[in-house]
């Protein structure tokens, strides 16, 4: 089967920083690809450069087979990618429900939008609050509330279900729990495998391997800036899995070349 | 050196009556084969910008300077730099303070331009002057040497008593119901005529800093009924200005000459150069005055005027 | 293998299997501060306009006081209008360029360019005056562009671009008009049009003119567009976090280059306006409309970061220094004084403004 | 015994949202409480009223059973208290050793610190790598980075090191493990227990279940803004504490009393 | 329950036990890029006020070549430094505002007052010039402790306070020295120290004045003490994001108002350069310092926004405009067509800066 995303070769240095180091990816149909390593590995790196979020030094990436350069996150939106980034990409000032629609307001029926352009915040609002206590987000008090004044799992709840809602071809998380309680969490595993029936490919980066080895079907294993080794969570313990990223054992040779 | 070099140094280059200054001297300096580069303060009251252009003006090996200061007892150690340097440095429009720190001065005299207008309103006005409401529309609150003489020249033309002469607006005259500062232009001319109007709508005798100044105390006049029974002067004596006066927005205005006194300050670095002569000064004074005369269709007796149509043949822009 | 996973999955979720009873609903609390101060409080604290407003109020009322019907009679009120009217307009682009963080210190310029257009091409070329006041607008438009082209494209910083954009609109402007002046008189007999905006409306008591009402319908309707309209919200991501907006989808060069653009247009029509206010085109009007447009954007409450505050807010803050002079004018307070004055009564307005706002959260 | 840190009728409102409702607060000496609840629940909220980050609308903080008013964290840090916010509180453009040291940089020895007031960068630096060291944070390649470019993980290791290194009566974490690696976190836990082995309280805040069993001493059960009850991690199993705090099972009422 | 404890622990350990064994040291990565390019850029990258410097030194060759020996003299080259001299030493106060993400309008007219402190208390009241020169520099100094106060305690922002400062300390200048200049004559003679940064120093064959070497000392030492002491560092924390400093231990209130004292003490030395440098005392110069020393300060690279740039930046930036403004001149262009072509140049400078910046990542 093609990969449906596909990395090769990529490489990105900050200045004397080296982040990625011809690093290698790939994303199957339908799959959850668990991504996990160490603290500053280069995972955040390493799904920026597919998401156009950053442009890699060289390398290349591929959507459904054909070579893509995204300019700007907007391409790889276009091209149905929606990213949870590990900052959350929220602007602090508005609202809960204008940050869940930017870029893909609704405007109202009939004359007010179509002439006036005016925003259907009611339609917005409902969207928005619905979506959050599908989350179990139940306590946003104030769904008029900016983003600034959430609390932490708040706003990445947020982040979380505006991908949910609108990804089409690859949703990208970028540590989507981090913040999240036991409840909100859970349901954002539900969430996934819900996405995941709904055929859509997922990509989690996380650092818990429970809630990983749960829900992935592949676990890319991503060790100073680049992919050490792929496994199926049904093959290894996570005991295996926390020893090849931090180094304690080396994968099998011949895991490498999957 | 194949060309003489000379510079023109002005307040502003903004500023008409500046404009018209720096096109007397280039075409001047075009027909003597003079080399003129023109520089210019930022705004009105921009000291140092002159300064750093006789810097400049020095470091380009020129021969000769006309500078209208702007501030002008301090330019005097910025003059003398460029004395000493070899330069002839001649004040246009604006003396020096003291006098002789320029080798020469071509001027105007501001504080009789004021006194002019002042005592044409005042005769226009006859026994009214008695308890006239009087605004005067002044240049900004740096209050530089041209906006204190043309006031103070005007309220003395009027027969107000000036108390300081050097400071405007501290007479104690109650005729006049207050000043306003105005940039030289017709934005603030309107606003300042508003504030005033605001203050006492029954202000009839209007002194502006110059002719944009009155015309936008004209529109803010005309806003309200009043442009018929305002006497507005002025001074300047740019054409729009005497076109006013001919088209009764301004009463009268005091004309000057700035083309005059650029090119005769060109043709002094001219012969300066040439052989090291220095220009004289007008008899009995302690500068080489350009003149200035009195612009109005309305003459009043024992004030000395031209009529419009003769302004209008001097008038400079 | 399969066992294990299970294992897993059941380790990971012993302790959560618990979460399908939990609580569900909204947190609700009892607030125990009520009456009309609380009510006001969160009125001024979802509403933040409102603070400038009430400062305004403030303002009229204790000028009122001590000037009586001087400064409340209709002249002097509307005088206020006519004499902020350049000010509000140009603070409308101003605040659109703020909220994105951004400074525009070319509108001034911007706007007297503009107005010279309008009136040099209907008078040394002849061309009618509509027309010309269409090259007007098109020349603030261009303007407008290429300030915003720099700073989204080329990624300037927009102090500096438009600081370079106002020395060369103003310099353009002194060496094209050649600082001759268009008499009004000449303006009023051959092209009546471009004194629009001065045209004198009565409206119940008051008379407004022309361009007093475009501020208003300006500002509103800005008002509107900004909270009521994507490119709005887009505009405050833009200013708010130019990243994350462009992270989460929006299109922040286009975005950027359009308010630049619509800010030079609204220049344009300050250019139309001033000439409907003084009568005459003069390229040396409107030299202070950068500085003062900033200010009244900013003691309106828009903050200089961008992404937070609202229009409306600089209207009231034109308003408020519009009221300032006046009233210091007319207490008779001469030039300098007031120059004083006002300098301290600017600090004491955001001052207050500060503490409403405090005593509001 | 005397709670070395109290809070009593806490009560802070952010316009219509209540963040802390009348809640109560106790840390006794030497002990690790864990504070656990939903997200939004106003656990960020009761650490910053106590450690003078925000001024509660009402009630009041004993320190040492002496009432206290911090006006500012720099008041708390006086007293002792050292925090890591979950916003981290960093300067972005600054340096790693930079902001370990914010507030209390060392000077060179001799007259350039002396007279010249000199840093001493190198010893901060030093201090700085060992610190990281100690938690494992071995991906930061260049110690004299701008935090703005470290990794999530890489940001929040800096500012755990930084608390740990300087507190000296309370040590206060706010989700200090929420983007760290496994590797880190489990560092982490160690050092916590390390500053407990040296007296010094800790108050730990997370969503992280078995890590807050297994290393707290008492839990603080958080909701709707007020303290639910306080339980002892052997005296219940993760479950319950997962039922009460997210309401899916009330307290019996004598340990609302505790 | 003691067994259920032990249970938890090592389930949530069990995964984690191999940690131990995990690999110790830095990760180090083979760098491909060799080579004096690559050097280069990596000095830019470390070095942000580099790129200034670069644009200034080509602005130097360019106009050296077009001007020859006209524009390579000392005279020339000292005359750059020493019209700069003001805006680099307001630039210098400016700076250490900007950096804290404020800005201070009231720099020019801080620095004017100052001077005419120092000049009327030596000749209006008779004071020993040292004895007035102390009391112009507390002048400057309160002028900026009211600013850092009512920005850092009342918490208003900098850009209204500044204004208002503008204003009222220009207001008072006039109304103070009632417009009047002090000679340059009377000074020379009954109080030559307040010319003091007037007199030339001859080092080698370039004629300096104390004013030059004092904003070249001044800007050397600012930048040592931002660099190197924990005050410079708690400046740029500030800066950056003055919540995240207070949470982190910095008193952010006390920084601010020691960087606005001491913006007002430098606008203060600047006024004692100012009579040295135009001779006499007079309350109508510097005008212009605010706008100036911005530029100054953004060219040279510092964020308005507060937190990033060196203040070395700031003074090639003043420099750049010094070349540009003295070159175009010595071109022999004229006023307006000066202002147009630095409006270009400034935007050109930045971008080459910008540039150059992209290229060095
Ligand atoms: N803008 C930047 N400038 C310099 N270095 C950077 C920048 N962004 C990332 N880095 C460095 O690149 C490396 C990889 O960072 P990245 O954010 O991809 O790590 P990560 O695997 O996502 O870590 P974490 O799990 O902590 O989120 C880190 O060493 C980081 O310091
Ligand atoms: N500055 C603020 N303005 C308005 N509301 C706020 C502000 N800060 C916090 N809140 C609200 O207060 C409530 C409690 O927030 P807090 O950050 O204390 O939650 P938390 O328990 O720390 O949650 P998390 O686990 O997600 O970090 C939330 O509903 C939040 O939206
Ligand atoms: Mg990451
Ligand atoms: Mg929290």
């Amino acid at each position: 089967m093609e990969p449906i995303l596909k990395g090769r070769n990529l490489v990105k240095r900050y200045g004397k920083v080296t982040a990625l180091d011809h690093c290698d990816f790939d994303l199957y149909p339908g799959e959850i690809l668990g991504v996990i390593g160490d603290n500053g590995a280069g995972k955040s790196t390493l799904i920026k450069a597919v998401s156009g979020a950053v442009t890699p030094d060289a390398g290349e990436v591929f959507l459904d087979g054909k070579k893509v350069k995204f300019a700007s996150p907007l391409d790889a939106r276009g091209a149905g990618i929606e990213t949870v980034y590990q900052t959350l990409a929220m602007s602090p000032a508005l609202s809960i429900a204008d940050n869940m629609f930017m870029g893909r307001e609704l405007r109202k029926p009939g004359v007010m939008g179509k002439w006036f352009r005016k925003l259907d915040r009611p339609a917005m609002e409902k969207f928005a609050r619905d979506k959050l206590s599908e989350l179990g987000l139940m306590t946003i008090q104030n769904i008029n509330q900016a983003v600034e004044t959430l609390s932490g799992g708040q706003r990445q709840g947020v982040a979380v279900a505006r991908a949910a809602a609108f990804g089409s071809k690859v949703i990208i998380l970028d540590e989507p729990t981090a913040a999240l309680g036991v409840k909100e969490s859970r349901r954002v595993l539900e969430l996934i495998l819900d996405v995941k029936s709904r055929g859509i490919p997922i990509i989690l980066i996380s650092h818990n391997m429970p809630h990983v080895f749960e829900v992935a079907d592949r676990i890319h294993i991503h060790r100073l800036g680049k992919r050490l080794c792929v496994i199926k969570p049904g093959d290894y313990s996570m005991s295996d899995a926390v020893a090849f990223m931090t180094g304690a054992k080396e994968p099998d040779p011949e895991m490498l070349a999957a | 050196q194949d060309k003489i070099g000379a510079c023109l140094i002005t307040k502003t280059d903004t500023n008409p009556f500046f404009v018209k200054m720096k096109e007397g001297a280039t075409a001047k300096a075009e027909e003597l084969g003079i080399e003129l580069k023109s520089f210019a303060g930022k705004v009105d009251g921009d000291h140092e910008t002159q300064v750093a252009a006789i810097e400049t003006c020095i470091a380009d090996g020129a021969k000769g300077i006309l500078l209208t200061a702007s501030d002008t007892s301090s330019i005097v150690s910025a003059v003398k730099q460029a004395r000493d340097a070899g330069l002839l440095v001649i004040a246009l429009d604006t003396p020096l303070d003291p006098i002789d720190a320029a080798d020469a001065t071509f001027a105007t005299d501001n504080y009789k331009a004021g006194v002019l207008i002042g005592e044409w309103a005042k005769g226009k006005l006859g026994d009214a002057a008695a308890d006239a409401k009087i605004a005067t529309l002044d240049l900004n609150v740096s209050q530089p040497t041209v906006d204190v003489l043309r006031n103070q020249g005007f309220l003395d033309g009027f027969g107000i008593d000036l108390a300081d002469p050097n400071v405007i607006g501290d007479e104690s005259d109650p005729r006049i119901v207050g000043s306003d500062v105005t940039d030289g232009n017709e934005e603030g001319g309107r606003r300042a005529m508003e504030n005033l109007l605001a203050t006492d709508p029954e202000i009839n005798v209007v002194h502006t800093i110059n002719e944009p100044a009155a015309a936008g105390a004209y529109e803010a006049l005309k806003a309200i009924g009043r442009e018929g029974d305002v006497l507005i002067v002025s001074v300047d004596g740019g054409c729009p200005g005497v076109q006013n006066v001919k088209d009764g927005v301004i009463g009268a205005t005091s004309q000057q000459y700035p083309l005059l006194m650029a090119s005769l300050g060109i043709e002094a670095i001219a012969a300066w150069a040439k052989d090291g002569s220095k220009p004289q000064p007008t008899e009995g004074k302690d500068f080489f005055d350009t003149g200035v005369a009195l612009v109005t269709d309305e003459p009043v007796d024992g004030v000395d005027s031209i009529s419009v149509e003769e302004g209008m043949d001097k008038c400079w822009g | 293998m399969g066992s294990e996973m299970s294992e897993t999955t059941s380790r990971s979720d012993d302790y959560e299997s618990v979460i399908g009873q939990s609580a569900q609903g909204i947190a609700e609390f009892d607030d125990d501060r009520h009456g009309l101060i609380h009510k006001v409080q969160h009125a001024l604290h979802v509403t933040p306009s409102l603070v400038p407003l009430i400062v305004l109020l403030l303002s009229i009322i204790i000028f009122g006081i001590l000037l009586g019907s001087k400064f409340f009679s209709p002249f002097a009120l509307t005088l206020i209008l006519q004499q902020v009217q350049i000010v509000g307009i140009l603070g409308a682009a101003q605040s659109l360029v703020i909220l994105t963080a951004g400074i525009d210190l070319s509108v001034g310029a911007i706007m007297v360019l503009s107005s010279v257009v309008m009136g040099q091409f209907t008078f040394r070329y002849g061309i009618p005056a509509p027309m010309a006041i269409a090259f007007g607008l098109a020349c603030g438009t261009l303007c407008g562009f290429i300030n915003g082209w720099l700073v989204a494209k080329v990624k300037l910083p927009p102090f500096i671009v438009t600081l370079g954009m106002w020395q060369i609109v103003l310099a353009t402007n002194f060496l094209y008009s050649a600082n001759e002046t268009i008499r009004s008189q000449d303006i009023a007999a051959e092209a009546p049009m471009l004194q629009l905006f001065g045209a004198k409306v009565q409206i119940g008591g008051a008379v407004l003119t022309v361009g007093v009402i475009f501020m208003v319908l300006l500002v509103v309707v800005l008002a509107y567009v900004l909270k009521h309209t994507a490119w709005g919200r887009h505009v405050y991501a833009v200013g708010d976090d130019p990243e994350a907006a462009e992270l989460s989808g929006v299109q922040v060069k286009r975005t950027l280059i359009s308010v630049y653009m619509l800010s030079g247009l609204i220049c344009a029509f300050a250019g139309w306006a001033l000439i409907g206010r003084i009568g005459s085109v003069s390229p040396t009007s409107g030299q202070l409309g950068n500085i003062e447009s900033i200010t009244a954007v900013v003691i309106g409450g828009i903050s200089l970061f961008g992404g937070r505050g609202s229009i409306m807010g600089m209207l009231f803050g034109a308003l408020i220094v519009g009221v300032f002079t006046l009233g210091l004018r007319l207490l008779g307070a001469d030039a300098q004084w007031t120059y004083l004055l006002i300098g301290l009564l600017i600090i004491a307005a955001v001052a207050v403004d500060q503490w409403i706002r405090k005593v509001s959260v």
